[in-house]
């Protein structure tokens, strides 16, 4: 297995209450690895403490690097890029501009200081990826909902990320757009390590490599989907109270 | 013409230079054969609150960062210039070390000792160009790397306007409540010949034409469009590996500088410094103009700035009272109903290309 | 000791007065994130009921007493009409809401100017404040007393109001998370309205009361709001306890500056004091963890 | 395509570089007179062909300094309706042209340059503060026009194109020492607003004290506006002075009485003498805590004479009965007069001719006889301490022995060697 990133012990106190507590990770390159769990198990807190948002104790090492107490901006750069509960993309710029200043975290004040000549070649090919090729110069503020999502993975792409932690990246869509996303995601993780925060099952069956089941802020269960499906825990304090929930936001 | 169209035209390089170059002609050419002497030092008033305001835009309306307190700016920059003139007029009357007139008035014998380099015009320039820069460099960091944003920046830079005007009171050396005045001399010419005045005109119009260039370039690069990116989705060019804060101090520190340029080209133009310019109604009543013209655009707030200038002018004198009710309804009706200020008007009819003007 | 006594009271007044100034502004800047610049124009009108309602009844200390709830109800009225007619619209957009009640701090100051005159008026102090009491070698202001005793009394009103009535925790609850509570059933909506009035209230409380040892002129309102947001922003937002501390402490530390000073540099220091102490708790005394995202 | 956005990237070098040529072009091609050498006479635009002249009345109508300077521009519209109605000046009739200086100095100066340059004024009356008449002095100057400036002050000034009307130190503050040493007075405490006036007045009266054996106790300045006196009535109060001498300004003088009264400090314990609190100003600090106190002017609208009675009545009838009359005010309806005179003297309306036929010029103001001394263009005023009584009125309790003749610089006063030297 390639580890790309690896978590020990996390643990996210707020004021008291112990929103993550303990929690072991690993992501490894080529899987897609789903986070599920009910509403409150510290999903979206655990991606939080990953980038550096949240304050936590124990390890994340990524690449042989700790990357606790890093700054988030050093921690993304160093491949870890993550995305919304709602995507967050630049709605007054466009698709073009959104991925060009994804792609240039990197660059030097004199670069950034003049114009952009001409797009890079990886936004340009991201942009065809994500199926946006014919929306280069629309603002990304009028795209459909599910188009935002696309660009914002766009975005970690370009930024060349490896380690993607992708919070509810299909909430909203259609089942094409499902699929398609499904597809995106399982073939940008050839090499990299996707992680996805999710509730829909029935997506999570369809294309999760890996599951972990989080609950009250602790890992219930691991592994492939069918070993943590059969898990008699997570049958009981998961599948049954969250799936009308997952339902109704499928709906 | 619909707007449009002309809108597309100034995007191109050959509209660039014909917006300048009409704005140059106007600017050097009509300005001064149309108005007396008189109202050409006004105009050169005006056009050093749009040189603020041309800042303004730049932090507040692509940046963000409602910069309430640019008359601390302002008034350093006016300050050093006024030092640098004063200094000049005593050298030139008494000799070098000489003392200011004021000081001996107020009962300074000795030339304190920060006043000395300011005898220098090249020390004074590079004073104002680097002091008012680096400091808002320093208060930027201190202030966005801690993730100070929004209405906290807001009030913070506000009081500091407050803070700055109180300090600047209680310091007779550099002329107190009364600031600095009476200035015969601007790097060797008579300021009360109008031929000179006039140059003063044209030196305020210059640096106006190239704050609005080096903005101009500032907004079509790429950090430019990282700058609106920052204002929209700060953590989200976060998640991206830029410091955001950095993007932030770059436009704040130019938004200072650009303040700074202005008050001292404001000082010989209008021959007074006080407190009274630069403390926290003033600072505010910078960003009017800018509102009213479009803080997201490039050439709205110069146009906002000079119109609120020229309306405080001529209306106050007939209305004083209704002119403070004007600013008031003008800041809740412009803010609240046409955000975009004035500029927007002109863009009802979107162009593809830049979508980033809408207002923050 | 006198010197000493004399600075621990002179804080704690000045204290109070910034804690009376501050303390609705604290609670509505916390419950919707709204920085209303026209508060100090609310506490103007304070100042202005406290003159009307005395010239109508004469007697200063029944007026007094009368002002003080007519100064709520007007100062309320006032927010009340300003979140209706603009704050609630600008939702989310909190630069664009400073200004717009700037604006309104504006053309309130002219009214005031119309209708008042420029000039101060004056507001005589009730024969039972005047003078003062000698507590250990200093001479207490009864005013002073008064006005402390005030602003206990109305942090005192506020803790209990949000901590016991179910209006309180309504206000509590969106304060906390706004969504979660709208899924809750409550109407975000009528909890602004409500804590504006509330808070804006208090701005005409603390009017009515600073009328005891300030003038009131049109532009009274001014000088009390930048440091009023000072407590605010160094108390951290929306919360009582940061807004007691912040503006006690405010004013000790320019009690101290201005004794060691000028007090022109005391305003200064405190300014500097604030920027240094925001680096190390950048969102204030008191706030809040959560996960939402800044 | 991209060829096109490649040369885009100079843009910014273009325009400045072009920019700065046109300006460097335009400003050499521009460049007049350098230090040093003679620069030519403004012309005056002043037109005195018709049957009228312009005067110019520059008051703060809006800010802060509203609340005062507003009288002072109805007691100057009351002077030139009479000068009118008895004839006009020079048998033309005078205009006002009223300007709003909006209590900013900059403003000011913008307002003087166009009252000059604009319209034509012959004169200019008003002005308050300290800083809106160094503001406008260099634009007098430059333009060689005439200010008419209404209001006590600080002294160490003589323009040739200002006319001082109000009083200098010598003709209020010194007057006001040399009461309090006669009634006895030992130890002083000072108070005062940050800004020049008090800055001066209280150099003066240090060493006015330290010449004439009094103690002065402490020395505290607050900032303009500030309303927090907490600290220094408790400082006052435990220091014992036998006075305090009040420089402070506006609305601070509110929160100071009030503090005052309130840690029970009364005027028969220790009085306090003001400079900047006129009739104006009592309503607001409210009688009950001032009553008693001292004041030191030239003018009160107690004062008993024909002029006065004349003066009050007539500014009552004009606008209102209600109304009071101040000092500044006094001294700017006697601006008006003196100018009238002058040019009555000269018999011309040229500012050369106005200030070579100033001196001597006269007038039977409501504060008593006022001459102009040509020397210094202040004019001779009488001093007087007064007192506030229950009505809010104050009342005159000692008078200088007749006018006394201005001294800006203090020169004719040993002790006050070295405070400010002549230009």
């Amino acid at each position: 297995m390639n580890t790309a990133l690896s978590c020990k012990h996390i643990e996210v106190d707020f004021d008291g209450f112990k929103a993550v507590s303990g929690v072991d990770l690993e992501l490894a390159r080529g899987e897609v690895h789903f986070l599920i769990g009910p509403n409150g198990a510290g999903k979206t807190t655990l991606v939080d403490a990953i980038t550096g948002l949240a304050k936590y104790s124990g390890s994340v090492v990524k690449d042989g690097e700790e990357l606790r107490g890093k700054k988030v901006h050093h921690i993304a750069r160093r491949g870890i890029g993550r995305t919304f509960q709602t995507a967050q993309v630049f709605d007054n710029l466009t698709v073009a501009q959104n991925l060009d200043i994804a792609a240039g975290a990197g660059r030097s004040p004199w670069t950034l200081l003049r114009r952009r000549r001409h797009l890079p070649q990886n936004v340009v090919d991201t942009m065809a990826r994500i199926g946006l090729a014919d929306h280069a110069d629309t603002p990304a503020g009028v795209l459909a909902h599910g188009q935002k999502q696309w660009l914002e993975i766009g975005m970690l792409l370009v930024g060349d990320a490896d380690v993607l932690l992708l919070d509810e990246p299909i909430a909203g869509m259609g089942h094409d757009e499902r699929e398609t996303t499904g597809r995106l995601l399982h073939d940008i993780a050839a090499d990299r390590a996707v992680a996805v925060v999710e509730h829909d099952m029935d997506f999570m069956r369809a294309f999760a490599s890996r599951v972990t089941v989080l609950h009250a802020g602790a890992v219930l269960a691991s592994g492939s989907v069918d070993e943590v499906s059969n898990d008699p825990r997570v049958q009981e304090v998961y599948l049954g109270t969250a799936k009308e929930a997952a339902d109704a936001a499928t709906a | 013409m619909s707007p449009a169209p002309v809108r597309m035209f100034l995007k191109t390089r050959l509209g660039t230079w014909t917006g300048f170059g009409a704005a140059a002609i106007v600017l050097f050419g009509l300005a001064p054969l149309l108005l007396s002497g008189f109202r050409l030092g006004l105009l050169a008033q005006f056009i050093c609150y749009a040189i603020v305001a041309v800042g303004i835009g730049l932090a507040w309306g692509r940046g963000g960062m409602l910069t309430l307190g640019q008359g601390v700016f302002f008034g350093m920059g006016a300050y050093l210039m006024a030092m640098h003139l004063k200094m000049a007029d005593a050298e030139f009357r008494n000799g070098p070390g000489a003392v200011p007139d004021f000081m001996e008035l107020a009962g300074i014998r000795e030339l304190p000792a920060y006043w000395a380099p300011f005898s220098s015009p090249a020390f004074t320039i590079a004073m104002i160009l680097l002091l008012p820069t680096a400091f808002a460099v320093l208060l930027g960091l201190a202030v966005f790397k801690r993730r100070v944003k929004g209405a906290y920046f807001a009030i913070l830079s506000q009081a500091l306007a407050g803070a700055f005007a109180i300090l600047l009171i209680g310091q007779q050396s550099l002329g107190g409540f009364n600031g600095l005045s009476r200035f015969q001399y601007f790097f060797g010419f008579t300021l009360a010949d109008p031929v000179n005045q006039q140059m003063l005109y044209f030196i305020a119009a210059g640096v106006l034409l190239a704050v609005v260039a080096i903005a101009l370039q500032l907004r079509r690069s790429r950090y430019g469009e990282l700058l609106v990116a920052v204002r929209d989705a700060e953590e989200r060019v976060r998640f991206l590996g830029y410091d955001a804060a950095n993007v932030k101090v770059v436009a704040y520190a130019v938004a200072a500088l650009f303040a700074s340029v202005a008050g001292a080209v404001f000082v010989p133009v209008v021959g007074i410094i006080s407190p009274a310019s630069i403390g926290i109604v003033p600072s505010i009543m910078f960003i009017l103009g800018v509102a009213i013209g479009g803080r997201a655009s490039l050439v709205g707030p110069v146009v906002g700035a000079l119109a609120v200038a020229w309306a405080q002018t001529a209306l106050s004198e007939q209305f004083p009272s209704a002119w403070t009710y004007a600013q008031g309804l003008l800041f809740i009706a412009i803010i609240a109903l046409l955000p975009g200020g004035i500029a927007s008007v002109f863009k009802r009819f979107p162009t593809k290309r830049t979508p980033v003007e809408a207002a923050a | 000791m006198d010197l000493l006594v004399g600075q621990l009271f002179t804080g704690l007044s000045t204290g109070s007065i910034l804690l009376l100034a501050a303390l609705g502004l604290s609670l509505t800047y916390g419950q919707m994130g709204v920085i209303n610049m026209a508060h100090g124009e609310f506490i103007m009108a304070g100042c202005y009921t406290a003159y009307v309602v005395q010239q109508a009844v004469g007697d200063a200390g029944a007026s007094l007493l009368i002002a003080l709830p007519v100064g709520f109800l007007v100062g309320g009225a006032m927010g009340l009409v300003l979140e209706t007619l603009l704050i609630r619209r600008l939702y989310h957009r909190p630069l664009d809401t400073l200004l717009v009640t700037f604006g309104v701090g504006l053309i309130l100051q002219q009214v005031a100017r119309d209708v008042f005159g420029a000039p101060a008026v004056n507001v005589a102090v009730p024969e039972a404040l005047r003078g003062g009491v000698d507590l250990l070698g200093v001479t207490v202001p009864k005013t002073r007393l008064f006005i402390m005793a005030l602003a206990v009394v109305s942090v005192a009103a506020v803790t209990l109001v949000l901590r016991f009535t179910p209006a309180g925790r309504r206000i509590r609850a969106v304060v906390g998370n706004r969504d979660l509570a709208e899924t809750a059933g409550i109407s975000s909506r009528r909890v602004d309205a409500g804590t504006f009035f509330i808070g804006s209230g208090l701005a005409g409380v603390a009017g009515v009361a600073l009328t005891l040892i300030g003038s009131t002129s049109p532009t009274t309102g001014q000088s009390y709001l930048v440091d009023a947001f000072l407590v605010v922003v160094a108390g951290g937002m929306g919360r009582i306890k940061g807004a007691v501390v912040a503006a006690v402490a405010l004013g000790a530390l320019q009690a101290v500056f201005e004794t060691y000073s000028t007090a022109s540099l005391a305003k200064v220091g405190v300014f500097l004091v604030i920027v240094v102490f925001l680096q190390l708790r950048p969102q204030g005394l008191f706030t809040l963890r959560t996960r939402s995202l800044a | 395509m991209p060829l096109r956005l490649k040369l885009k990237a100079r843009d910014l070098a273009r325009t400045l570089a072009a920019t700065a040529a046109i300006t460097g072009l335009v400003a050499t091609a521009a460049c007049g007179t350098r230090a040093g050498e003679e620069t030519a006479a403004t012309e005056s635009c002043v037109d005195t062909s018709g049957d009228t002249v312009k005067v110019g009345s520059l008051n703060s109508l809006s800010g802060t300094m509203a609340i005062s300077e507003t009288t002072v521009r109805d007691a100057i519209a009351l002077a030139v309706k009479e000068i009118n109605a008895a004839g006009g000046v020079q048998g033309k009739t005078v205009e006002i042209v009223a300007e709003d200086g909006a209590s900013e100095p900059t403003v000011f100066a913008e307002k003087a340059e166009k009252l000059i340059r604009e319209d034509c004024v012959a004169a200019v009356f008003g002005g308050w503060t300290s800083a809106s008449r160094k503001a406008m002095l260099p634009v007098f100057e430059d333009n060689d026009s005439l200010l008419y400036y209404p209001v006590q002050y600080e002294g160490l000034e003589a323009s040739e194109n200002i006319f001082y009307t109000g009083a200098t130190t010598n003709q209020q503050i010194i007057p006001a020492l040399d009461y309090l040493a006669e009634t006895g007075v030992e130890s002083i405490y000072l108070v005062g607003s940050d800004y020049v006036f008090p800055r001066t007045a209280n150099a003066i009266i240090n060493a006015y004290a330290e010449a004439h054996g009094i103690e002065v106790l402490g020395e505290d300045y607050v900032t303009l506006g500030s309303t927090e006196f907490s600290t220094i009535v408790n400082q006052v109060k435990s220091a014992g002075a036998d006075a305090v001498f009040n420089t402070l300004n506006g609305d601070s003088n509110v929160a100071f009485f009030r503090e005052y009264a309130n840690v029970g400090l009364t005027a028969e314990d220790m009085p306090v003498m003001s400079v900047s609190i006129a009739e104006e100003e009592v309503g607001g600090i409210g009688v009950e805590n001032i009553e008693g106190q001292l004041a030191a002017w030239n003018y009160y609208q107690t004062v008993d004479s024909p002029a006065n009675t004349a003066f009050v009545e007539a500014f009552k009838a004009e606008y209102g009965a209600d109304r009071v009359t101040s000092d500044p005010m006094e001294a700017a309806y006697t601006s008006v007069y003196l100018w009238a005179a002058t040019v009555e003297k000269a018999g011309s309306f040229a500012v050369a001719d106005v200030q070579a036929a100033a001196d001597g010029v006269s007038f039977e103001s409501p504060e008593g006889t006022v001459v102009i001394d040509g020397d210094t263009h202040h004019v001779t005023k009488t001093a007087r301490i007064g007192e506030i009584r229950a009505d809010g009125l104050l009342y005159t309790v000692w008078e200088s022995e007749g006018p006394i003749e201005p001294d800006p610089f203090l020169e004719g006063y040993d002790w006050a060697a070295g405070l400010g030297d002549t230009e």
